[in-house]
C-alpha cells in the first residue's frame, strides 16, 4: 500500500492542473467536485497508507533521482512512516473539509476566479503533502517553499486590493527569510555529511560525524526556518496579516497546513534537537514568548479573524514550547487537536462572516446565537477545546505540553499557564461578543442573517466532533495506563530522542494538583469573560495605555519598518542614485569624458605654426639624446621608471 | 560535422536573409533556419561522446579551425538554438524596418554564439567572440531606443576593451605553449609561473567579467538592455552573458588553475557584493527592463562565484543554471516586450491591474517570475541550490550573505508582479488585450521547460557531467 | 700655430660670423649674401682639406647657382627689411634656447667621445678629393645612385613646371 | 632592380604622354597599364628574371621580402589608381605629370625596400619625398593645399637636414655608410662597444625616419599636410608612402636593436606611447573625417612601430601584413571620402540610405582599421601584438596599445554611426558602377585576408 | 687638425641653421637656413672622410681610397639640395602669388 503513496500528492496536483487550465470552461460545480474530490481521494489513500504503516511500519518509497551529482545524491523519494502518515491524515482530512466548505463559501465568485481559487487550494495541499512526504530535507524544502508560494497566491487572491497584495507579499518575504535559515542548515548538513536524506542523517554514524557546534548551528538555523513558517517571534507578523485571504484559506493555513510545517520539521529532526540542548532551550523560550506575546495582542483585537490569527500564533508557541522541552509527542498531539478546533473556529468565523456579509468586526456583531444555531454550537465547542476544558481535545494536548514544561522548569509552566488563561479569556470574549448579547449591527444585516448551507455546516459538525473526541487518542498515563495510543504509535519516530533525553517524571499527585488548579482557573476566567462582555455595547472611546499598545499589536510592524525596511529602502536608493549613477557609471563615463577632454587639449599642440612644431621636434631630439646617455639625474629616474613598468 | 553545421546554418542563412528584401520571407526564413538549427542541436545533445570537427585554417599561426562539442557546449548550443526560434516566435508580430537586415544580423549573432561555444582553438574562439558582438552592435544601434547610439557604443567599447585584453592574454599564453599552437589542449598544458598566471588571469578575467558582467564592471548592461530592441535584449541576456561564464569555465579555470585558486576569494567577494548590490538596486527600479537587467546581474554574480568556489557541486550548479537562467530571462523579456509593445510604457508606476485584462500573460509572467526567484520545482532552483551549496562549502559567511539575495529577489520580483499585474486597473492598461498566439506559444514552451527542468533536472546534469569531470580530473 | 691652423680658424670664424649674420640680417638680400659668404668659407675649408672637387662644386653649384636662384626669388618678390614683421620675442627665445640645447648636448657628447682624441683630419695632404679619384669611383661603384638621381631631377623639373607654371 | 627601372621609365613615359595625348581620361588607363607592367616586372624579379642586369656594387640588396613589399605597394597603388584615378585627373591641369610623380614616388619606395646603405636610403627618401611636396601643392588655387605644401617642404627639408647630420655622425663613428653602422667590428672583449658618434647619429637618423612615418613627437606635419593636400594624394601618402617608410625603418633598425640595448627599447616605447596617445586621443574630437583619418594614420603608425619594438621574424611578416591591410582600408575609405561633398562627420549622415554599397564598403574598411576580427586589420594588429609578446618582457606596452585601440574604435565608429544610425542625406558626387565594384572588391579583399590571412601569409614562406 | 674642431664647427653651423629655422618667419630665409644645415653636414662629411683616410693610411699605406665615399656622399647631398631648392622655391613662389606673403606665421589655416 505504501507504494501508492505517490498518489496522495498526485491527486491534488491533478486537481490543480484541471482546475487551473480549465477554469474558464468548467462549471462551478465541476470545479468544486474536482477540487474537493482530489483531496478526498488523497484522504482515502492516506487512510490506507496510515493503516499500512500501522501494521507494517515505516518505509521509503523512491520515485526518481532528483539531483545526482558526484558527492551529493538527492532522490525524489517519499518517507512513509508514523509521523508523516499522521500528518497526511490531518492535512487531507481537514483539507477536504475545508475544500468542501469552500464550495459553498466561495460560490459568489466569478467562474474563472472560482476555478483559480480551487486550483490554488489544491496546489497548497499538494505542496504541504510534498513537505510532509519528502524523504530528505530538499524535498521538504520544495514543499516548504511551495506552501509559501501558495499562501502568497491565496492571501493575494483578491488581487485588486493592494492591501491584500501587500499582505501576500509580506507573507512570502517573511517566509523567505526563514527559508534562508532552513537552506543554510541544509547546506551545512550536506557540507558535513554529504547527504540530506533523513535515514542517512539520523543514522548513528552520521550523527557521530557532527560536532556539538555543528548540531547546535544546524538546529538553530532550522529553527529560523521554522520561525518563518510557523510564525514565531520575530517572524510572526505575516500570519495575522494573512487574514486578507478568503476565510477557508485562513483555516487551511492556520489549522492543517503551513504553520504546522515548522513543528513537523522539528519533530522530524527531533534527534538533532535532543542532541542540542542549547537550541532546545532557545526553542522553548521563543515558543513560550510567542505564546504569551501573541495572547496579549489577541486580548484587544476586534477583528474576528485577527483574534483567531493571534490565537494561532499563540498556540504555535505552545507547540514549540513542547518541542523545546522534549515533549515531541505532545507537540504533534497539539498540532492535531489544534488542527481540529482551529479549523473549526475559522470555518465558524467564516460562517459568521458569510452571514454578516463580510463584516468582521466583533463589536458590530452579537446575539448571533439564535440566527446561526449550528455555527454557534460548534464554535462554542471549539472555544472550550482551545481553552482546555476537559475532556475536550485541547485539554489533553495542552496539558501534556504544560506538564512536560513543568518537568523541565516550573517557570515554563507558570508562564504557559498564564498564556492559557489569556487564551481562555480572549476566546470567550470573542465568543460572547459574537454570539451572546444583542445584535449590534445594522438592520439590514440583521434581516439577512441566516444559517449557512449544508456544505458549510457539515464540515463544522465533523470538526466539532473531532474537537470534542480528538483528545482521546492521547489520554495521559495519569488517567489510564497505556491509554496514550498516539505516543505508542509515534514511538519509533522519537525512539532516538527518548534514548538520549533525560527524563523528568512528575509525581502523580503533583500532576493532579496542577491539573485541578489550572482547570479551575480557566473556568473562572471563562466565566469572568462571558460575564463582562455579555452586556458589551460599543462605545466610541479610544483605548489608552497598555490597551492601546495591545490593540496596535505592540507596534511591531512599525518597529520593523523603521529598523529594517526603511533603512534598506534608503540604502537601495543610495546605491541606485549615488553609487551606481555617480560612482561606478560616473567612473566609466568619466574615462570617456577624460578622453574627450584630452582630445580637446591635445589638439591645441597642433597649433598650425611650423616654428612651434620644429621647436618641439628639436626639444624631443635633445630629450632623446639625454635619455640615451642618461647624463641627468632626472633622466636616470625616468629610465628607472620605465624599467620598472 | 554537426558542430560545423551548427555554425554554418545560421551563418549562411543569415547571409541569405540579407539578400532578401521582402520582409515576410526574411522572417520566415529566419524562423525556419533557427528551427533547423534547433533540430541539429537536439541531435547533438542526444549523440554520445564529444563531437569534433577539425580543419586547417591558419597553419602559419598554429591555429586550426577546430570545434569541439562536449556536454557543456552541447547544452549551451541547445540554449542558443532554443532561444532564437523562441525569440523569433515571440516577436513574430513586431515589424522591423529593414527586416531582412534585422533577421540577417540576428542569425549572424547566432552563428557567432555557436562558434564561441564550440571553438576549441583560442584564436578561433576570439574570432567568434567578436563575431557575436558586432551584429549585436548594429542591431542595437539601428533598432534600439532613443539613447541607443550612445548606450550601444558604450556597451561595444566596454566589451571591446575586454576582448582586446583577452587577446593580449591569448597571445601571451600562446607564446608560452610548447608547440606554438592555439589549440585548447596546448593551452591547457601550458605551464606558467605564478606571476605569469596572475597576469593571464587578470587579462582574461576582465574580459569575461565585463561580458558577464561582474560588479563593478556592469554599468553597460542595464542601459544596453533597456535601449536594445527586445529581441536582441533577449539574446543578450539569455545567451550572450553565458559567453563570459562559459569562457571562464572552458578557458580560464583549466589554464591557470593556481591563479584561479589564488583569486577565488577576491572574485567571490566581488560577485557577492554584486549580488546584493544589484538586488538592492533592482528593488528601487521603476523600469521593468532595468529591473530585469539588475536581477540578471545578481544571478550572474552567483554563477561567477560558484565557478570560483572550485568544487564539483558548485560547478554542476553553474552548468544547469547557465541553461536555466537563459530560459527564464528570455521569458521575462518576452513579457516585458509584450507590455511595452502593447501599453507603450515600461514604468511600473504607470501600470497596474494588468491581470484583470490579460490573465494568461499574468499567469505566465508569475511563473517566469517564480522561476526567477528560484522557487523549488522551477528550473532555477536546482542550479541555485547546487551553487549555494558549493559556495557554502567554500565559505559559510559568503553563502549566508549571498543568501540574502534570495530574499531580495523575492522582494523585487513580487514588487514587479504586484505593481504591474495586481491592484486597480491603471489608465494605460485599460485597452490591453491578452497575448497573441505566437507569444503564448513562445512563453508556453519556456514555461514547460521551466517546470520540466525544475522537476527532473537530472538529464541536464548528466549531459554536462563530462565537462565537469574533465575539469576536476585535471586538477 | 702654422698656416693651416691660422687658415682654419680664420675660415671658421668667417663661417660662423657670416652664419650669424644670415640669421640676424633684417633684409633678406643681405641674408642671401651672407649665406654666400658662409659657402665661400666652407669652400675654403674644403680646399684646406684638399677636397678640391667639392670646393669647386660648392662654389659653382651652391654659391653660384642656388644662391642666385634665391636672390632672384627674393628680388622677384621685392622683399625688404620691412616686409618681415618681428616674430614673437618668446618664440624667438624658445627657438634659440632649444637650438642651443641641441648644440650643448651634441657638443658634450663629442667631448665625452674619447676615441676621437687621437683622430685627426688630414689636411692639405691626401688626394682622394681630387676629381680624378672621385670620378673614377662615381662612374664605377656609384653609377647606380648617380643614375637614380636623374629621377630626382626629373621630378624636380616636373615640380617646377607643375607648381611654378602660371595658369 | 626591375621595379626601380620600370617605375622610373614609366614615370618618364607618363610625363611624355601628357604632351602626346590630349585626352585626359586616357592617363588613368595608361597608368594602370604601367602599374601592371611594373607588377609583372617586380614578380619576374622574384623568379630571378631581370630586365637589365645591373651591378649595384652592393649598394642595393634585393631579397624576397622587399620584393614582396614592392608587390603590396604596387597592388595598392593599382587599386588606388583604379578607384581614384578619375579624381586624380580632375585635381589640376597636369594629370599626366601627377601620374608621373606617382611613379617616381614608387621608384623611391622600391629603393627603400632594397637599399643596402645609408646613401641609397637617403636618395630613396628624397626621391619619395620631393614628388610628394609637389603633389601636396597640386591644387594650386587652394590656399590650404599651398600651405600644406610649404609646411611639408620646410619640415621635410628640416628632417632631411637632421637625417644627414645623423648619417654624417654615423660615418664619423663607423667609417662607412653601411646598413649596419653599429657592427660588431666595434666590439671590445665581447661587449658591443659603439662609438658615441655612431649612437648619436643613429638617434638623429631614428628621429628623421620617425618624422617620415609620422611618429610622435615628430608627427606634426601629418595632420596639416594630410588635411591640406588634395584628398586623392593624401590617400596615396598615407598608405603606400608611409608603409614604405616603415619598411625602411625595419630594414635599418632590426639588426641594430640588439646592439643598442635596453635604452633603445625605452626610447622606442616612449615614441610608441606618445604616438598612440596623440594619434588616438586627438582623433577623437575631429569633426572633419579627413583630418580624423590623418590623426588615425598617426595612431596606426604607433601600432606599426611595434614591429620595430619586437624586431623579430614575426614583426617582419607583420609589417607586411599591416602595410597591406592598412593600405587597402585607407585607400578604400579615402576613395569614398573623395566622393563626398562634405568632408565633415555630418556629411556622412545617412549615407547608408543614399549609397548603401559605399556605406558597406566604408564600414568594412573602418572595421579593418579598428582591428575588428574578420577583417584584415585584425590580423595586422594581431601580428604586431604577437610579435611584441613573443619578444617577451613588455606586456604592459601591449596592454596600453590595446587600450588605445579601444579608443580608436570611438572615432572610427563615429563614421559608421553617422552613416547608419543618423538621419541625413549624405551627398556624393556621381558614383559609377565600376567604382562600386572596385570598392566592393577592396572590401572583399579585406574580409578575405581577415578570414584567411594564409593567402597572403603563405608568400612569406616561399 | 684635430677632428673635434671640425665637429664643433659643423655643429655650431648646424645649430645656427636650426635656430634660424626656428626663429625666422620669412619662408625663404627659413629655407636658406636649412641649406646652411646641409652645408654644415657636408663639411663634417668631408672632414670625416679625411679623418678616416688619415687613420687608414697610418695603418696601411695602400688603402688610399678610404674616405672617398664620404666625399661622394657630399656630392649627392648637393644634387639633392639643388633639386629640393628648385621645388621649394617654386612652392614659395606659388604661395606668394596666392597670398602675397612668404610669412610662415600666416600659415595657420590648417591646425588643431
Amino acid at each position: 500500500m505504501s507504494k501508492l503513496v505517490y498518489l496522495i500528492p498526485l491527486f491534488p496536483l491533478l486537481g490543480f492542473l484541471i482546475n487551473g487550465l480549465g477554469r474558464k470552461n468548467l462549471s462551478k460545480s465541476m470545479i468544486g467536485i474536482v477540487g474537493s474530490g482530489a483531496v478526498l481521494a488523497s484522504f482515502v489513500v492516506s487512510v490506507l497508507v496510515f493503516l499500512d504503516v500501522k501494521t507494517n511500519g515505516a518505509s521509503v518509497v523512491p520515485l526518481f533521482p532528483f539531483i545526482d551529482v558526484k558527492g551529493l545524491v538527492i532522490p525524489f523519494a517519499f518517507q512513509v512512516d508514523q509521523l508523516s502518515s499522521l500528518f497526511l491524515l490531518i492535512i487531507t482530512g481537514i483539507g477536504f473539509l475545508i475544500h468542501l466548505y469552500s464550495t459553498a463559501y466561495m460560490h459568489e465568485e466569478e467562474n474563472q476566479h472560482y476555478g483559480r481559487y480551487f486550483a490554488y487550494l489544491n496546489l497548497f495541499v499538494f505542496s504541504m503533502l510534498l513537505l510532509i512526504l519528502g524523504s530528505n530535507y530538499v524535498i521538504m524544502f520544495i514543499g516548504w517553499e511551495g506552501v509559501g508560494l501558495c499562501s502568497y497566491l491565496l492571501i493575494g487572491y483578491w488581487f485588486k486590493n493592494n492591501d491584500y497584495n501587500y499582505a501576500a507579499k509580506k507573507a512570502f518575504i517573511m517566509n523567505r527569510i526563514g527559508d534562508l535559515g532552513f537552506l543554510l542548515a541544509v547546506f551545512w548538513l550536506i557540507f558535513k555529511l554529504g547527504t540530506a536524506t533523513y535515514t542517512d542523517v539520523f543514522s548513528a554514524a552520521s550523527l557521530a560525524k557532527l560536532s556539538a557546534f555543528d548540531i547546535t548551528t544546524i538546529t538553530t538555523l532550522l529553527f529560523v526556518g521554522a520561525m518563518g513558517k510557523s510564525a514565531q517571534i520575530p517572524l510572526y507578523t505575516w500570519l495575522p496579516d494573512a487574514m486578507a485571504g478568503p476565510t477557508p484559506v485562513s483555516a487551511l493555513i492556520h489549522a492543517a497546513t503551513m504553520v504546522t510545517a515548522g513543528i513537523y520539521m522539528i519533530a522530524r529532526s527531533n534527534i538533532l534537537y535532543t542532541m542540542a540542548p542549547g537550541t532546545q532551550t532557545l526553542v522553548a523560550i521563543v515558543g513560550l514568548a510567542t505564546a504569551i506575546f501573541a495572547a496579549t495582542i489577541a486580548l484587544k483585537q476586534n477583528d474576528i479573524k485577527k483574534v483567531l490569527a493571534y490565537s494561532t500564533v499563540s498556540q504555535l508557541g505552545y507547540m514549540f514550547l513542547g518541542l523545546g522541552v522534549g515533549a515531541y509527542t505532545g507537540a504533534v498531539f497539539h498540532v492535531m487537536t489544534h488542527a481540529f478546533f482551529k479549523a473549526l473556529l475559522f470555518l465558524g468565523a467564516g460562517s459568521v462572516i458569510h452571514a454578516m456579509h463580510h463584516e468582521q468586526d466583533i463589536r458590530k456583531m452579537g446575539g448571533l446565537k439564535k440566527h446561526l444555531p449550528i455555527t454557534h454550537i460548534t464554535f462554542l465547542l471549539a472555544c472550550l477545546a482551545i481553552a482546555g476544558i476537559p475532556p475536550f481535545s485541547g485539554f489533553f494536548s495542552k496539558d501534556e505540553i504544560l506538564m512536560a514544561a513543568y518537568a523541565k522548569s516550573p517557570l515554563y509552566y507558570y508562564v504557559g499557564l498564564g498564556g492559557a488563561l489569556m487564551t481562555a479569556f480572549y476566546m470567550f470574549r470573542l465568543y460572547t461578543l459574537t454570539f451572546l448579547g444583542g445584535f449590534r449591527g445594522t438592520h439590514d444585516q440583521e434581516h439577512h442573517l441566516h444559517e449557512s448551507p449544508a456544505a458549510m455546516t457539515i464540515p463544522l459538525v465533523v470538526l466539532a466532533i473531532l474537537s470534542v473526541v480528538g483528545g482521546l487518542v492521547g489520554i495521559p498515563e495519569l488517567f489510564a495506563k497505556d491509554a496514550h495510543s498516539l505516543e505508542h504509535f509515534l514511538a519509533p519516530i522519537f525512539a532516538g530522542s527518548t534514548a538520549i533525553a533525560e527524563h523528568h517524571h512528575l509525581e502523580a499527585s503533583q500532576e493532579w494538583i496542577l491539573l485541578g488548579v489550572s482547570t479551575a482557573l480557566i473556568i473562572a476566567v471563562i466565566l469572568y469573560a462571558v460575564n463582562s462582555f455579555k452586556k458589551y455595547q460599543a462605545n466610541g472611546s479610544e483605548n489608552s495605555g497598555v490597551a492601546k499598545l495591545l490593540e496596535n499589536k505592540w507596534y511591531v510592524d512599525e518597529l520593523y519598518n523603521t529598523v529594517i525596511v526603511n533603512p534598506l529602502h534608503l540604502l537601495a536608493g543610495f546605491f541606485k542614485n549615488i553609487i551606481e549613477k555617480n560612482l561606478i557609471d560616473g567612473a566609466v563615463n568619466g574615462v570617456g569624458r577624460l578622453v574627450g577632454y584630452g582630445s580637446r587639449q591635445l589638439r591645441l599642440i597642433q597649433s598650425g605654426q611650423v616654428g612651434n612644431y620644429l621647436i618641439i621636434m628639436v626639444l624631443a631630439i635633445v630629450v632623446f639624446i639625454l635619455i640615451w646617455f642618461n647624463d641627468l639625474t632626472i633622466v636616470y629616474y625616468l629610465t628607472r621608471l620605465f624599467k620598472m613598468a | 560535422m554537426i558542430p560545423l553545421l551548427l555554425i554554418s546554418i545560421p551563418l549562411l542563412s543569415g547571409l541569405a536573409v540579407f539578400l532578401l528584401k521582402d520582409s515576410p520571407a526574411s522572417k520566415a526564413l529566419a524562423l525556419v533556419s533557427s528551427i533547423a538549427t534547433l533540430a541539429l542541436a537536439l541531435v547533438a545533445v542526444f549523440s554520445k561522446g564529444i563531437l569534433h570537427y577539425d580543419a586547417a585554417w591558419l597553419p602559419v599561426l598554429g591555429s586550426r579551425f577546430s570545434l569541439m562539442q562536449d556536454g557543456m557546449a552541447k547544452m549551451l548550443c541547445l540554449l542558443t538554438a532554443i532561444s532564437f526560434p523562441v525569440v523569433f516566435t515571440a516577436t513574430y508580430n513586431n515589424s522591423y524596418q529593414k527586416s531582412a537586415a534585422f533577421y540577417g544580423l540576428m542569425l549572424l549573432t547566432q552563428a557567432g554564439l555557436m562558434g564561441v561555444f564550440l571553438a576549441s582553438d583560442a584564436l578561433l574562439f576570439y574570432f567568434f567572440w567578436e563575431l557575436a558582438l558586432i551584429p549585436v552592435y548594429f542591431l542595437c544601434s539601428i533598432w534600439g531606443g532613443e539613447r541607443r547610439i550612445a548606450v550601444t557604443f558604450k556597451f561595444f567599447v566596454y566589451t571591446f576593451v575586454g576582448s582586446l585584453l583577452m587577446l593580449v592574454g591569448l597571445l601571451f599564453v600562446y607564446s608560452k605553449t610548447a608547440d606554438h599552437s592555439f589549440a585548447l589542449e596546448s593551452f591547457y598544458q601550458v605551464k606558467l609561473m605564478a606571476k605569469e598566471q596572475a597576469y593571464v588571469f587578470a587579462l582574461f578575467f576582465i574580459a569575461f567579467a565585463i561580458k558577464m558582467p561582474i560588479f563593478p564592471l556592469h554599468t553597460w548592461q542595464p542601459d544596453a538592455y533597456e535601449q536594445s530592441p527586445t529581441a536582441t535584449t533577449m539574446i543578450l541576456s539569455g545567451v550572450m552573458v553565458k559567453m563570459g561564464i562559459y569562457a571562464v569555465i572552458r578557458w580560464l579555470v583549466p589554464m591557470v588553475p593556481d591563479a584561479v585558486h589564488g583569486h577565488a576569494n577576491f572574485v567571490i567577494i566581488l560577485s557577492v557584493i554584486g549580488m546584493i548590490y544589484a538586488s538592492l538596486i533592482a528593488i528601487r527600479q521603476d523600469d521593468i527592463k532595468r529591473l530585469i537587467a539588475y536581477s540578471s546581474i545578481a544571478h550572474i554574480g552567483l554563477m561567477c562565484a560558484a565557478i570560483f568556489v572550485q568544487n564539483r557541486i558548485g560547478l554542476e550548479g553553474v552548468m544547469i543554471q547557465m541553461f536555466n537562467h537563459g530560459v527564464n530571462v528570455i521569458g521575462l523579456w518576452i513579457v516585458a516586450d509584450v507590455i511595452e509593445q502593447q501599453l507603450g510604457t515600461r514604468k511600473m508606476s504607470e501600470l497596474g491591474g494588468l491581470a484583470q485584462k490579460t490573465p494568461v500573460l499574468a499567469i505566465l509572467l508569475v511563473l517566469m517570475a517564480l522561476a526567477n526567484v528560484a522557487l523549488p520545482l522551477t528550473n532555477a532552483f536546482v542550479g541555485e541550490f547546487l551553487m549555494f551549496n558549493g559556495l557554502f562549502q567554500f565559505n559559510i559567511w559568503m553563502a549566508a550573505i549571498a543568501g540574502i539575495s534570495i530574499i531580495l529577489a523575492a522582494v523585487y520580483t513580487l514588487n514587479m508582479i504586484q505593481k504591474v499585474f495586481y491592484g486597480q486597473v491603471a489608465e494605460k492598461v485599460t485597452n490591453a488585450v491578452d497575448l497573441s498566439f505566437n507569444t503564448q506559444l513562445a512563453l508556453g514552451i519556456l514555461v514547460i521547460m521551466v517546470l520540466v527542468m525544475g522537476l527532473y533536472p537530472q538529464p541536464m546534469i548528466n549531459l554536462t557531467k563530462d565537462t565537469v569531470d574533465a575539469i576536476f580530473v585535471q586538477r | 700655430m702654422n698656416t693651416t691652423e691660422i687658415l682654419f680658424f680664420f675660415l671658421s670664424a668667417l663661417a660662423i660670423f657670416s652664419a650669424i649674420m644670415v640669421l640676424i640680417s633684417k633684409n633678406p638680400i643681405h641674408s642671401v649674401l651672407w649665406l654666400v659668404a658662409v659657402f665661400f668659407a666652407i669652400s675654403g675649408h674644403y680646399i684646406l682639406l684638399n677636397a678640391q672637387f667639392l670646393a669647386i662644386v660648392n662654389m659653382i653649384v651652391y654659391a653660384g647657382a642656388i644662391m642666385v636662384l634665391f636672390l632672384f626669388v627674393v628680388m622677384l618678390m621685392n622683399l625688404n627689411a620691412e616686409t618681415e614683421p618681428q616674430k614673437n620675442l618668446w618664440m624667438k627665445l624658445a627657438g634659440v634656447i632649444s637650438g642651443g640645447c641641441l648644440l650643448m648636448v651634441l657638443v658634450s657628447l663629442v667631448r665625452q667621445a674619447t676615441d676621437l682624441n687621437a683622430k685627426k683630419a688630414m689636411t692639405t695632404t691626401g688626394d682622394i678629393g681630387l676629381i680624378k679619384n672621385l670620378g673614377k669611383l662615381l662612374f664605377s661603384e656609384y653609377v647606380v645612385p648617380f643614375e637614380i638621381t636623374s629621377v630626382l631631377f626629373l621630378s624636380a623639373m616636373i615640380g617646377a613646371i607643375v607648381i611654378g607654371k602660371k595658369e | 632592380m626591375n621595379a626601380i627601372i620600370v617605375s622610373a621609365l614609366m614615370g618618364v613615359v607618363m610625363m611624355l604622354s601628357g604632351i602626346i595625348f590630349q585626352n585626359k581620361s586616357l592617363m588613368k588607363h595608361l597608368a594602370a597599364a604601367g602599374l601592371i607592367l611594373l607588377l609583372v616586372a617586380n614578380l619576374l624579379q622574384s623568379y630571378g628574371k631581370y630586365v637589365i642586369q645591373v651591378d649595384t656594387h652592393n649598394l642595393l640588396h634585393f631579397e624576397q621580402f622587399g620584393i614582396f613589399f614592392n608587390t603590396i605597394a604596387i597592388v595598392a597603388t593599382l587599386i588606388y589608381v583604379l578607384l581614384s584615378g578619375k579624381d586624380i585627373e580632375n585635381t589640376g591641369v597636369h594629370p599626366a605629370e601627377y601620374f608621373a610623380l606617382v611613379f617616381f614616388v614608387l621608384c623611391g619606395v622600391t629603393i627603400l625596400t632594397s637599399f643596402n646603405g645609408l646613401l641609397m636610403l637617403f636618395l630613396g627618401v628624397e626621391i619619395m619625398s620631393i614628388p610628394l611636396y609637389i603633389l601636396t601643392g597640386a591644387d594650386k588655387k587652394n590656399l590650404k593645399s599651398n600651405e600644406a605644401s610649404l609646411k611639408y617642404l620646410l619640415m621635410g627639408s628640416f628632417s632631411t637636414g637632421i637625417m644627414l647630420m645623423g648619417i654624417a655622425l654615423i660615418y664619423g663613428g663607423s667609417g662607412s655608410f653601411g646598413i649596419n653602422p653599429a657592427t660588431p667590428e666595434m666590439t671590445m672583449g665581447g661587449i658591443p662597444k659603439v662609438s658615441f658618434l655612431t649612437v648619436s647619429g643613429l638617434i638623429l637618423l631614428f628621429v628623421s625616419i620617425c618624422f617620415k612615418v609620422s611618429a610622435a613627437p615628430f608627427h606634426f606635419w601629418t595632420p596639416d599636410v594630410y588635411d591640406g593636400a588634395p584628398s586623392v594624394f593624401t590617400s596615396f601618402m598615407a598608405t603606400v608612402v608611409k608603409a614604405a617608410g616603415f619598411f625602411a625603418f625595419m630594414r635599418l633598425f632590426e639588426s641594430q636593436s640588439d646592439l643598442m640595448g635596453a635604452t633603445w627599447k625605452i626610447l622606442l616605447s616612449f615614441v610608441i606611447i606618445a604616438t598612440l596617445l596623440i594619434g588616438n586621443i586627438t582623433a577623437v574630437f575631429q569633426q572633419s573625417v579627413k583630418r580624423m583619418l590623418a590623426y588615425s594614420s598617426i595612431a596606426q603608425a604607433g601600432f606599426m612601430l611595434f614591429a620595430l619594438y619586437a624586431g623579430n621574424d614575426l614583426a617582419k611578416e607583420g609589417i607586411l601584413l599591416y602595410a597591406a591591410a592598412y593600405s587597402l582600408a585607407t585607400i578604400g575609405v579615402f576613395a569614398v571620402l573623395i566622393k563626398m561633398k562634405d568632408y565633415t562627420l555630418d556629411g556622412f549622415n545617412g549615407l547608408a540610405k543614399t549609397q548603401p554599397v559605399l556605406a558597406l564598403a566604408t564600414t568594412i574598411c573602418l572595421l579593418s582599421l579598428s582591428g575588428i576580427p574578420l577583417t584584415a586589420g585584425f590580423f595586422a594588429k594581431y601580428y604586431m601584438l604577437a610579435a611584441v609578446v613573443k619578444a617577451g618582457g613588455a606586456l604592459w606596452i601591449v596592454i596600453v596599445a590595446v587600450l588605445f585601440a579601444a579608443v580608436s574604435v570611438y572615432y572610427y565608429f563615429r563614421v559608421i554611426q553617422a552613416m547608419y544610425f543618423k538621419e541625413g542625406a549624405a551627398e556624393t558626387s556621381e558614383i559609377t558602377g565600376g567604382f562600386k565594384i572596385g570598392l566592393l572588391f577592396v572590401a572583399g579583399l579585406i574580409v578575405l585576408i581577415g578570414l584567411l590571412p594564409s593567402v597572403l601569409l603563405n608568400y612569406f614562406y616561399f | 687638425m684635430p677632428i673635434q674642431y671640425y665637429i664643433y664647427l659643423s655643429l655650431v653651423l648646424f645649430s645656427i641653421g636650426i635656430i634660424g629655422v626656428l626663429t625666422r618667419r620669412n619662408a625663404i630665409i627659413v629655407f636658406m637656413c636649412i641649406e646652411l644645415m646641409l652645408n654644415s653636414v657636408n663639411l663634417l662629411l668631408v672632414a670625416f672622410s679625411k679623418m678616416h683616410l688619415a687613420f687608414a693610411t697610418a695603418n696601411d699605406k695602400l688603402a688610399t681610397t678610404v674616405g672617398t665615399d664620404g666625399q661622394l656622399f657630399v656630392f649627392f647631398i648637393m644634387v639633392v639640395a639643388a633639386a629640393e631648392v628648385s621645388v621649394g622655391l617654386a612652392i614659395i613662389v606659388m604661395l606668394y602669388r596666392n597670398t602675397h606673403s612668404v610669412d610662415i606665421n600666416f600659415l595657420n589655416r590648417l591646425k588643431n
